[in-house]
């Protein structure tokens, strides 16, 4: 499965890019960030705390348990500070 | 369509306007108008940075009007929201509700910001002395957010 | 001074953007209008009369905006309000108050609605198919009072 | 004691004027309602149901006890419908 996944704030600073494509067999969110997680350094600094992390699949807000069968986009980002 | 997501300034009398404009059934219209200030927390700042997700913010914005039409009678409603670098005193963003009582314009008001802080994507970069950093999202806002799950 | 009683219509954009102005410091913006309603109750309203109390009414305002301040941080605060004849669709008053963060924007404003609806000596009549009447006092909103008199 | 008294909305209208100069010696507004009401009709009418008016004395809300020395304007009028 090819994902594009996007990254804002300042996880797209401590991941370095904007936005990849991944080629991944990952279930769920959680198992997809495990994956970038022992991929690189940057990825284990930038997924540290997951507490940190909010997460939406094809532009809708979700958990890290979202299954990913059928998703084409994912993104990681910090809590929005909006308004 | 009444959000906007844009990098231009808007003109807050101007969109207030056109909300009634040719209508003689609002009975109250209520904005909130959110302004860069030059100090957080007691740091100077010398601009934000806003930085957005393009696609899904509309879709988030578009979404947080639409319930707020569901639970109050809205005659009309108002988002408009900027991204990009902006300076203190300028707009960052704009809400705006009308409605035959003042009420639930008042409500519907405050519920949209709610929202629109925790729930809209978008992060907040500010500049200083000591250099740029991303504002932290406030427990504050997320516990605002939960006078909205209770029954009506 | 930040409270007004005349006949004339005022410009909300233009009322605003002057609250603002030259100012870094403000984070939240509130608005208040009233507009004229071409019903109530289920009758037709061609028109509105608000009478007031000249003299009484200046200082009133004064007291309620100067409560707001006392409980608020406020950068400003503003209030107008129209007498006279008014037809539906036409303004008949606005707050507007500023403040660093939005929920003492919000609060206050609500605040001075709450006291400016039952507390400030304006009586309206509307003008109908069936005649002119006075419009009743509601019982909401001497209850909405109720709730600022809580100890914060 | 020589009081100016003003009347708003539908008490200026059973009344029939705005405002008036009133000769009393009324020691509260309650007493001085109850000599207006004992003066013609049209005041038994406007004042015969208390709960609807409200009273200030020199432009200050007030209750139906409030004394009158020293008071220089009494206004009787509906409950307020402002904003």
């Amino acid at each position: 499965m090819s994902l594009r996944v996007l990254y804002f704030a300042w996880l797209r600073e401590r991941i370095g890019v904007p936005s990849e494509t991944v080629d991944t067999g990952a279930a769920t969110v959680a198992d997809l960030v495990a994956e970038l997680r022992t991929r690189e350094e940057r990825y284990a600094l930038a997924f540290s705390d997951l507490r940190s992390v909010r997460v939406a699949v094809d532009q809708e807000l979700t958990g890290f348990d979202a299954p990913l069968a059928g998703a084409r986009e994912v993104a990681f980002f910090p809590p929005m500070t909006g308004g | 369509m009444t959000v906007r997501v844009q990098r231009d300034d808007f003109d807050l009398g101007a969109e207030l306007a056109a909300l009634r404009a040719g209508r003689t059934d609002i009975g109250a219209l209520v904005s909130f108008t959110g302004l860069v200030r030059d100090s957080a927390g007691g740091d100077a700042v010398s601009g934000l940075e806003l930085e957005h997700y393009p696609g899904m913010t509309e879709q988030a914005l578009a979404k947080i009007e639409s319930e707020a039409r569901d639970r109050w009678p809205l005659q009309a409603c108002l988002i408009v929201h900027r991204w990009g670098r902006l300076l203190p005193g300028e707009q960052i963003m704009m809400v705006a509700t009308a409605s035959p009582h003042r009420q639930a314009a008042f409500e519907a008001a405050e519920f949209l910001m709610d929202f629109l802080k925790s729930r809209a994507p978008f992060w907040k970069r500010e500049h200083g002395p000591a250099g740029a950093k991303w504002v932290d999202a406030r427990n504050l806002d997320e516990a605002a957010l939960a006078r909205w799950t209770k029954p009506r």
